[in-house]
């Protein structure tokens, strides 16, 4: 049977991507971040994934004002990097795994998680920077990617509860495919950061310290924080944080932390980064 | 409406719920239109014309032409969404961000190279939260 | 304050709409059927809906294998009939009301409804087939109308109790919403047919009598009959009936029947249809 | 996989869950280009030469050719989308319906007319279920 056998929490702030694209990982400004990640590359090369079960967001590039899902599947075969206004990323393309992410879909469809198909989707840094931060630079990306895109953008997002118990009826359907995978789940977005506003440019060590804490040890009562408390503590696009309990919901109670990382700032936000094994 | 809107009493903080992606639908649709390369020149060829074949206001017009974000936000922009502008404008989030603070770009990169905006936890200066 | 007035619930038989189109509604085949329908345009000219929050399916108009929402709410200004492969039928565009649509939308995402919000689609004959049986043939439509699309095409579509629920988170956003306003929720499709393979043409009487007594009478104990009995017993397109227990979900527990028709048959179909006050 | 198919002991019926959308994407989405009335001039001017523009199988395009919509169910077509393919021969629902059936239109009308395919509450000859 496929299994879920590790998670990953990691930020997606676009100019990460770009420093790894204009070879600019090694400058100053970026190495601290680049080598919180060193340890993630060894430990994703010992245990490399067949499947990626990758939640994040679009940010207006695949979904226009015409249509907005709150969860999204990606059961496509391929999956091209977004053109977000200066061309594409030249990174891979990234493969599906289309029986895989319709066995999920038909299973928490039916424990009444109201999912959007789709079949034709470009995938933008929210998908592809967890992917370079994760695997380097390869010439194809070394395992299937199931995109699984959330809305964060317009007001009201799902709830962290709702995201929690999402991550558990991900973690059912898993469990219950009958193909011998090793499936990653990866909650990508966060930390706290506000991109908007008199209060740009607001970071909270204290509240994402306390989430990644809290994600560990106690991701129910996590859950249950409101909206507004990720937006007040964290900033208006903190709120992205709530995909990382999709993540943590498809994960044991008990989990052993592999990494911790975090560090100021990447541009205009705070970067966390854990690696769950339960 | 009667839809609880708590996060109004956040300052300097505008959340993009309905009633401002209603405002701001035309705004936004025009920024993602700069996705297209043939669009980003023709916006940049002659703004004013290709703006006016998008239904916004006038106070949108001339929100986009002054790049005043903050204005444009108010108006029902979304941040995703306008950051086709800058990026047409090969100018980077990070300098967009400084121009709705006040501050200059330098000012606002050293901010955030000293740990960014920095806030207490829990913010202690919410007016009715 | 807004309040949910009535519940319609109609079939949404294409060639009801082209009988209509062109004229035929007098024929021996047609006249029994819309003789069903005379009260109901006396009624609602009686009972004139500021909006209708019509729950609809897509039939591969709006929405191909691309993407594919389980719930999908119209915000939209003006929603345009559908051009399903012989031009668009020749009935006046829809209005929305992108307010209550929004707040909607807004309170029932609170409420854990992972809806898919649409701010451009066309409208299909699933939602203007049943605007032409309750008010005819006029100019512009008298209302206004919120387009909500359910996806009963791919399995798994939603569960009936998921579909009941809903109608029960729609009610209650109806009912929050500060202005004055005349609601009437329709749930349309159905009743018992088959389209496809060996077995098209099933119409069962029995079910879909039962399945009216029931939806008025015992709605919740309804709502809980799986997806395989709606195919066993009322057809592989039968499953359409899940929408209606979205509109009986937003009425009260009791309600009073203002009218009941039932008629085989309407092309491959068997049309039912009620008017519920409570 | 081991999602429960219970569905599958239906007889006649074929139901169009993610393995049969899968089989039939590509064949389903040339039936989509058919909403366009460029593209059904196109496909009517030379059936097969449209067909070869699309990823089918060699099956799903001789059942095209052929309007075995049996066949094509089978080969992962969906009904509302196969209905794109007898709207642009200009025949009825209620025809295409009828060849699924083995019986001729008349056959398939009368039937209608007379209450449509009895089926008994519950079905009795159901395997399986
Ligand atoms: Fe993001
Ligand atoms: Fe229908």
């Amino acid at each position: 049977m496929a299994r879920i056998s590790a998670g990953v929490a990691t930020s997606h702030v676009p100019a990460v991507g770009a420093a790894i694209d204009l070879g600019k990982t090694q400058d100053d400004y970026w190495k601290p971040l680049f080598q919180g990640y060193e340890y993630s590359k060894q430990w994703i090369s010992e245990n490399p994934p067949d499947v990626v079960f990758l939640v994040y967001n679009d940010h207006a590039n695949a979904f226009s004002m015409d249509l907005i899902p709150t969860f999204a599947i990606g059961c496509a075969e391929t999956f091209k990097p977004a053109d977000e206004g200066w061309g594409p990323r030249k990174v891979p393309d990234v493969s599906g795994h289309p029986e895989l992410a319709s066995h999920i879909t038909q299973s928490v469809i039916q424990d009444d998680f109201d999912l959007t198909v789709v079949n034709k989707m470009d995938v933008d840094h929210g998908l592809t920077v967890p992917l370079s931060l994760m695997f380097g630079q390869p010439q194809s990306w070394p395992c299937k990617v199931i995109p699984f895109a959330v809305n964060v953008v317009l007001y009201p997002v799902p709830s962290g509860l709702r995201c929690y118990l999402l991550g558990k009826a991900i973690r059912k359907a898993v469990d219950s495919f009958d193909r011998d995978l090793n499936v990653q789940i990866w909650g990508t977005g966060g930390m706290s950061h506000q991109l908007q506003g008199p209060r740009a440019g607001l970071i909270n060590k204290a509240f994402d310290q306390s989430f990644l804490d809290q994600l560990i040890e106690q991701p129910q009562q996590l859950a249950e924080m409101p909206h507004l408390d990720y937006i007040r503590h964290g900033g208006s696009e903190g709120i992205e944080l709530v995909m990382w309990l999709i993540m943590r919901g498809a994960l044991d109670q008990n989990v052993q932390v592999k990494h911790r990382f975090y560090h100021v700032p990447a541009s205009n936000t705070a970067v966390g980064h854990l690696i769950l094994e339960h | 409406m009667s839809i609880d809107k708590p996060y109004e009493g956040i300052a300097g903080t505008t959340i993009f719920d309905h009633d401002m992606a209603r405002q701001g639908y035309h705004l936004n649709q025009f920024c993602m239109s700069l996705m297209k390369s043939d669009n980003r020149e023709r916006f940049k060829a002659d703004q004013k014309a290709y703006l006016d074949q998008w239904s916004l206001t006038e106070d949108q017009k001339q929100a986009v032409l002054a790049r005043d974000y903050n204005q444009l936000i108010s108006l029902g922009g979304n941040i995703y969404f306008l950051a086709k502008i800058f990026s047409t404008d090969g100018l980077s989030f990070q300098y967009a961000a400084s121009t709705m603070t006040g501050m200059s770009e330098q000012e606002y990169k050293t901010m955030m190279l000293n740990g960014g905006r920095q806030s207490e936890y829990p913010f202690p200066d919410e007016k009715g939260v």
